[in-house]
């Protein structure tokens, strides 16, 4: 069993604004920042762009982590879409909790153009928790049922 | 269906080394709709662009996936590329296969197998694409000055000088604002009106410039290059047109007791009147709460006298509508109103020094009326209770500037030069006299501006004490000023014959009203906000507003020029083509479903979304929906997202394609 | 004589089936306190007595909500078809009631009137009815006014009549009823009873006249306001069977499903062009009588309604079949 | 009160001040109540008022079929009335389109509705007249979330179990969508395809979506009259869900839909001090 979880793989599906994240990461490449490929990167144009939704279908898609990161408060690049993404989070996040929904899968950060080691970091964090949570089988089981 | 081209990139070895790009082309090549993929060395070098043009044609491709680097390096290369072959280069996608995958990842199977799914997304994405078309706006080619200050008038003629309409708005009767009452300025020691008077004269004369003086903007709707403003003009009693400026009216007017607003109070002026001499226009206005005739009803004396008839008490406001394409907010500054101001939590305003009870502590700029020679006491230092001359003068710097308790956080940055200008003033004109200066620090950032404070206390011997004054009491006509040295660290009592206080500036009364007209955001002491510190200090959060001068944040006059240039360089920008094009990846609602919450106006940052009635033909209401100016939006989606119905997309971005790429996850 | 078996009895046979790999549904109490029929994994689970009837009916488990029809797989570009496996698990129904039982003949007609439905078809088969005939009612129950009572057996394969808490008279109506339960009833001269049912509430035949003129009489809005528009009379009734076809899934593969539709969705008679047909709430709720009073009986000479009440009964405004057939019937008495 | 409210509502229709009265109807005092709409002032007896009267019939002012019978007046207690104030924040109806009869009200449903045990809103704030009179307790946030609180108190992993036995139970007839006063959208999210946001299938995974989505589009709209879950007929406890936004809203931004009629919509607006603890 514990060899298996060696084995798991975690899918890890990021929604990251265009304007930060995105360039954080791409920062982290110039940099050869090297991190491990279980992220997939969806480019948006804004946290603020980034509904709930897309996050419990991350779930549907088969993600056992979501990672949500945008510009640090007052960076946003349309000046106010991170704040109203945050306030809808702290919702969205004591809804999760009530429904059961494992809320240490989903991952909200800041990360500037600037921050390409956070990434790195952030990244390699999620993956390593990811991995020790192992796959979410709870919520593949809603998926599988009839 | 679909026909989608796929071009993997090697980058050399940056990709080629740690992702096997032939597996990845393969691997790509058996989804459907992609009708060609291919990999080659270099796509972004002139051969790799010539093949991509050859494939979109050859193929008649409707899509197309470019995996290479970052979208931010080359998505504008792919898409000029996509447009000279005839694809709509909105139908260009990338996958980040670089940065994000075969920079990042040492193991080659690993970042092998990301770098196939990230090019699925792109495909599954570009597969939803729709053809965009940036959208044109048609552009007022005029702007509109709000404040005729030196900043105002620099840009309406740099503007008006280029070729445009200006209108520019001013407040009081005549354009010239704080300049205008400046003595000399620093470093220089030029006279202000000097310097200033020409320019002001040129506004009014210019054939581009519609002046309105003694008005106000009340209202501003529209959007960047078709702005409606309504401009509210006072009622003047006197006919602009007609008036000759002869200056019959107010020598003959019996009403002189009015303090003068230009003079703050230092020197009294009549009813009907000019503000200042040089005034542009030279026309005077009636002072309706002064002018006998119209609170008493008697009178007239004026309009006996005025040969031109121009006097006319039935004068009204009225509002006059300027449709602009742009507007430049230069309203100035005023100074805090010590002992007075409480408009700022903890601001108590340094009662102790006096101001208003003692008549010879004055502030800043009322001695630079003192020391102007067109000022009331013809350039003499007079103080004002008995019109002696001044032989001990105490400035104090930073009266409510970097001061939490009491006054604002800020520097107001040019207290220091013109204290020290006020000093040499002093000297120059009282050669016997002394001139303390108490300060904090002394802050003389700029050209020839260190050298000229170092003037002033080594060749014009101003006595500079570092520290703070106390308090300021009276005895027998005489100040007494209680302050410390902190350098000698002892306190230090002066008597003084006048005091003046150097307070802090703050934006003049009525901009953040007007901020919030135009859709402009203002710190906490109501200073306008650029719309980026550093990149884009001119612009504002609503597109084709700029703002230059104090408004925006304490400035000497070099700086506000210059900004005020660089706002009429940006309209300019707005102006040099008849229609302004704007990206088309925008929101769009759908109207068909919108159901007329209105959560995606309260998220817009930049007011793009409006309300919009539908009626029946028979002009019933049948519902209010949500609508999209296109001349607004940015295209951040945040409406998208808080839309509980789905009735508003994103343009590039729409939910379709985002799906899409998520379900190409599975 | 007759033959009763006692209720521990009746609880050791499901228990028995239950060991057989059966599936066993019947009236279990729901964590809110509803009574609903439910699978159940322990014939303890059943609750037998003290219900008149739940709030869902059998046909959840023959016609179930959701059934996938096929499913597809997306390799590349070729895309791959497989069959839905049909239902292979036998499933004994324990206390349904007379009014859900008799849906079933009525479903028949529908499943197979122009091709016969495999998927429903075989989960007949595989069920076996056990009704309990009703002793009680209450004022929702309309059964009696639409050609059924409290010991209608249609659809039944067993039914079975409460002598007293303790024991239950068998009447086994078929062969799949009778092997159930043989060798585990004992003879008896014990006599059951039902009870005396609702007393009839509308007159069918003024009903089939009104509706044969009264398509366009304003009575229909005015009983229609009430309505929110969910589709909870549909998805409760035992006879409603309209259902949706659509396709989920993601770019690897998916299914195709048949879902439950209700006439009441104001969707369901929405054109892809937009135009809707049955745009107002009444026109759809006039739709459903006239499905069950006059368009299918036509058709098949039922009606398609066992006056079970549900309708009623889980309506969220207190509207339902019967309510709206008695305000039919006092508007003809009123104008004649 | 019953007679003043019949009085009260025969003087609107009488006076024209408007062209129908929403409210309760009953057939027998043994059977539950039902809307009635009133547009003859005759019928105003037709009017009942008891503990009875439990559905929100603020639901029905967006209703086009009600609308389309002219101004409407409507019997609304403290719990339904806050519905209207939201729907009026949202540009759903002008206030003064609707005249509001405020029901004094201590509770209704036998046994006592759970929303009732911790209702602070006995008496209407917002009508335009209010009927009877009934002291309005005050309850503390802990009370009005006791029973949240409870159900958290299982380990997230049971919570889920719980979730899924639910929604596996769900038969998608929207009842509970229908019967919202707030679930005003011309196209409900659940029925759109392209993307297909949520399962249309009444599958533990569609219905899974839906209930996480119908709760979440409520975030600082849903007054708590908890009808979604009244209604539900296989029983599924909604208003959990709901509670646990609201309780966030409330800890969080100090906010409660439709209490106070000049407060801030949460969604649409925010704090540059709003907590990000959660955020890395």
């Amino acid at each position: 069993m514990s060899d298996e979880k060696e084995q798991f793989e975690p899918k890890i599906i990021a929604y990251v604004c265009n304007w930060c994240t995105y360039l954080g990461a791409d920062l982290a490449g110039t940099n050869r920042l090297e991190y491990p490929a279980n992220v997939r990167i969806v480019r948006l144009p804004c946290t603020g762009r980034i509904d709930f939704n897309l996050m419990v279908k991350a779930f549907e898609a088969g993600a056992d982590s979501v990672l949500v990161s945008g510009c640090h408060p007052g960076d946003c690049h349309y000046t106010t879409g991170n704040f109203h993404a945050r306030r809808r989070w702290i919702l969205f996040r004591s809804l999760l909790d009530t429904m059961g929904i494992d809320v240490d899968r989903i991952h909200f950060t800041w990360i500037s153009a600037a921050e390409g080691k956070k990434w790195q970091e952030v990244v390699t964090d999620i993956t390593e928790s990811t991995r020790k949570l192992g796959p979410y089988t709870a919520y593949q089981r809603v998926c599988g049922e009839s | 269906m679909a026909k989608i081209g796929v071009f993997t990139c090697w980058c050399g070895e940056n990709i080629a080394q740690n992702v096997d790009v032939q597996h990845v082309a393969a691997e790509i090549a058996k989804l459907p709709n992609v009708h060609c993929s291919i990999e080659y060395k270099y796509m972004c070098s002139e051969p790799g662009q010539a093949m991509i043009r050859e494939k979109i044609a050859a193929e008649k491709l409707t899509g197309m996936v470019i995996a290479s680097c970052s979208p931010h390096m080359h998505l504008n290369t792919f898409r000029k590329a996509a447009k000279n072959a005839g694809l709509n280069p909105y139908q260009v996608e990338m996958a980040n296969i670089r940065e994000h995958c075969s920079w990042v990842h040492r193991n080659r199977e690993e970042a092998t197998l990301k770098a196939v799914d990230l090019v699925k997304m792109a495909v599954a994405k570009v597969r939803k694409n729709q053809e965009l078309v940036p959208i044109d706006i048609p552009v007022t080619k005029r702007v509109l000055v709000v404040g005729g200050g030196v900043a105002g008038i620099q840009a309406a003629l740099d503007i008006a000088d280029a070729g445009y309409e200006v209108v520019m708005v001013e407040r009081e009767p005549s354009i010239g604002g704080r300049m205008a009452g400046l003595s000399e300025t620093f470093p220089t020691l030029d006279c202000s009106q000097c310097i200033l008077t020409p320019r002001m004269v040129d506004i009014g004369q210019h054939p581009n410039i519609t002046l309105h003086t003694y008005s106000e903007v009340a209202k501003v709707e529209g959007f960047i290059g078709n702005f409606k403003a309504s401009i509210l003009k006072k009622a003047r009693y006197v006919d602009v047109n007609t008036c000759t400026g002869c200056g019959t009216c107010w020598n003959s007017c019996p009403s002189k007791k009015t303090p003068s607003e230009f003079d703050f109070g230092l020197g009294t002026r009549t009813a009907i009147y000019v503000p200042f001499p040089q005034a542009v226009p030279a026309k005077p206005v009636i002072d309706q709460n002064a002018c006998i005739k119209l609170t008493k009803g008697k009178c007239g004396v004026c309009m006996k006298k005025c040969q031109a008839n121009a006097i006319d008490f039935d004068d009204k406001d009225a509002l006059v509508e300027e449709e602009v394409g742009a507007v430049i907010v230069a309203t100035g500054f005023k100074l805090f109103q010590i002992g007075k101001e409480q408009d700022l939590e903890g601001q108590s305003g340094y009662g102790e020094y006096g101001y208003d009870k003692y008549p010879d502590v004055i502030d800043s700029l009322q001695f630079e009326r003192l020391a102007s020679a067109s000022g009331p006491t013809n350039g003499e230092i007079r103080r004002p209770s008995d019109g002696k001359v001044p032989k001990n003068i105490v400035f104090i710097s930073c009266v409510g500037s970097r001061d939490n308790a009491k006054g604002v956080p800020y520097c107001s940055k040019v207290c220091c030069m013109y204290t020290a200008k006020h000093t040499m003033l002093y000297k120059h004109k009282v050669h016997d006299g002394v001139a303390h200066v108490f300060y904090m620090d002394i802050r003389a950032g700029g050209k020839n501006y260190e050298e000229f404070v170092r003037r002033a206390i080594e060749q014009d011997g101003a006595q500079y004490h570092r520290g703070r004054v106390s308090k300021i009491t009276e005895k027998h006509g005489t100040l007494i000023v209680r302050g410390v040295d902190t350098l000698a660290g002892l306190p230090l009592t002066i008597e003084a014959d006048m005091v003046v206080l150097a307070s802090a500036i703050k934006p003049t009364n009525g901009a953040q009203e007007l901020a919030q007209k135009l859709n402009v955001g203002y710190d906490n002491y109501g200073f306008l906000s650029e719309s980026h510190p550093k990149l884009r200090p001119v612009e504002t959060a609503s597109a084709g507003v700029f703002v230059c001068g104090a408004c925006q944040g304490p400035k000497d006059i070099p700086e506000s020029v210059a900004q005020a240039s660089a706002a009429a360089a940006k309209t300019l920008v707005i102006f040099s083509k008849e229609e302004l094009t704007r990206d088309p990846e925008i929101a769009k609602v759908n109207e068909k479903v919108c159901a007329g919450c209105f959560t995606c106006q309260r998220v817009c940052a930049f007011n793009a979304i409006e309300q919009v009635d539908i009626r029946s033909p028979n002009g019933k209401l049948i519902k209010r929906i949500a609508r999209v100016n296109p001349g607004l939006c940015m295209g951040c989606g945040t409406c998208v997202a808080v839309c509980p119905s789905k009735s508003v997309d994103l343009s590039g971005t729409t939910e379709q394609q985002v799906y899409s790429m998520v379900k190409s996850l599975t | 004589m007759s033959q009763i078996i006692t209720k521990s009895s009746l609880l050791r046979l499901a228990d028995k089936w239950l060991a057989e790999q059966k599936r066993v549904i019947g009236p279990r109490s729901a964590p809110s306190g509803q009574v609903l029929y439910a699978e159940v994994e322990d014939a303890a689970e059943l609750s037998l007595a003290g219900y008149i009837r739940p709030a869902n009916s059998i046909k959840d488990y023959i016609f179930p909500r959701h059934e996938k029809l096929y499913s597809y797989k997306i390799n590349g570009r070729n895309i791959e078809l497989i069959d839905a496996e049909l239902s292979t698990v036998e499933q004994v129904f324990i206390g349904a009631r007379p009014c859900d039982a008799a849906a079933m003949p009525i479903l028949d007609r529908i499943f197979n009137w122009d091709c016969s439905d495999d998927f429903f078809n075989r989960r007949r088969e595989l069920s076996t009815i056990i009704t309990f005939a009703c002793k009680e009612h209450d004022d929702y129950c309309f059964c009696t006014s639409v050609n059924s009572g409290p010991e209608d057996s249609r659809g039944s394969d067993v039914i079975l009549f409460e002598i007293d808490d303790e024991k239950y008279e068998v009447r086994s109506l078929t062969d799949k009823g009778k092997k159930l339960f043989d060798g585990n009833t004992e003879e008896s001269d014990k006599i059951s009873s039902v009870g005396p049912g609702p007393e009839i509430c509308f007159d069918l035949k003024k009903i089939k006249q009104f509706l044969d003129e009264g398509f366009e009489s304003p009575l229909w809005k005015k009983i229609s306001l009430g309505c929110i528009g969910c589709g909870v009379c549909t998805y409760t009734c035992p006879t409603c069977h309209c259902f949706d076809i659509v396709d989920e899934g993601n770019s690897s593969g998916g299914e195709r499903v048949r879902n439950w539709d209700s006439c009441q969705f104001s969707m369901f008679t929405k054109h892809a062009s937009g135009h809707n047909p049955r745009s107002s709430s009444s026109q759809r709720g006039r739709q459903r009588i006239y499905h069950k009073f006059q368009i299918y009986p036509e058709k098949f000479g039922k009606l398609l309604c066992t006056g079970c009440g549900n309708c009623s009964r889980d309506c969220p405004v207190s509207s339902g079949v019967k309510s709206v057939l008695q305000a039919v019937q006092k508007s003809i008495m009123e104008n004649g | 009160m019953l007679r003043k409210l019949q009085n009260t509502c025969r003087q609107l229709l009488l006076e024209g001040k408007v062209d129908v009265v929403i409210g309760y109807g009953q057939a027998d005092s043994e059977s539950p109540t039902h809307p009635v709409f009133i547009t003859d002032a005759k019928d105003v007896k037709k009017l009942v008022w008891n503990d009875k009267c439990l559905i929100n019939l603020v639901t029905y002012l967006k209703r086009p079929e009600i609308k389309s019978l002219g101004k409407s007046a409507i019997v609304a207690k403290g719990c339904d009335e806050r519905a209207i104030v939201v729907l009026e924040k949202e540009s759903q109806l002008e206030r003064d389109s609707v005249f509001v009869i405020g029901m004094a009200c201590a509770g209704v449903g036998q046994p006592l509705l759970p929303k009732c045990k911790v209702c602070d809103a006995h008496m209407p704030q917002v009508a335009d007249i209010i009927i009877g009179s009934v002291e309005n307790p005050s309850v503390d946030a802990d009370t009005r979330y006791a029973e949240l609180k409870s159900f958290l108190k299982k380990s997230p992993e049971e919570r889920h179990k719980h979730w899924v036995k639910e929604c596996r139970r769900c038969l998608k007839c929207y009842a509970c969508r229908q019967t919202c006063p707030m679930c005003y959208c011309e196209r409900c999210i659940v029925d759109v395809n392209q993307p297909q946001y949520i399962d249309s299938s009444a599958s533990t995974k569609g219905n899974f979506a839906w209930h996480i989505t119908r709760a979440f589009h409520l975030a600082g709209r849903c007054v708590g009259c908890d009808e979604c879950t009244r209604v539900c007929p296989v029983g599924i406890d909604l208003r959990l869900l709901n509670m646990s936004i609201a309780k966030s809203a409330e800890q969080n931004f100090e906010f409660r839909a439709g209490v106070d009629p000049d407060a801030k919509p949460i969604i649409g607006s925010y704090s540059e001090q709003d907590r990000e603890d959660f955020i890395r």
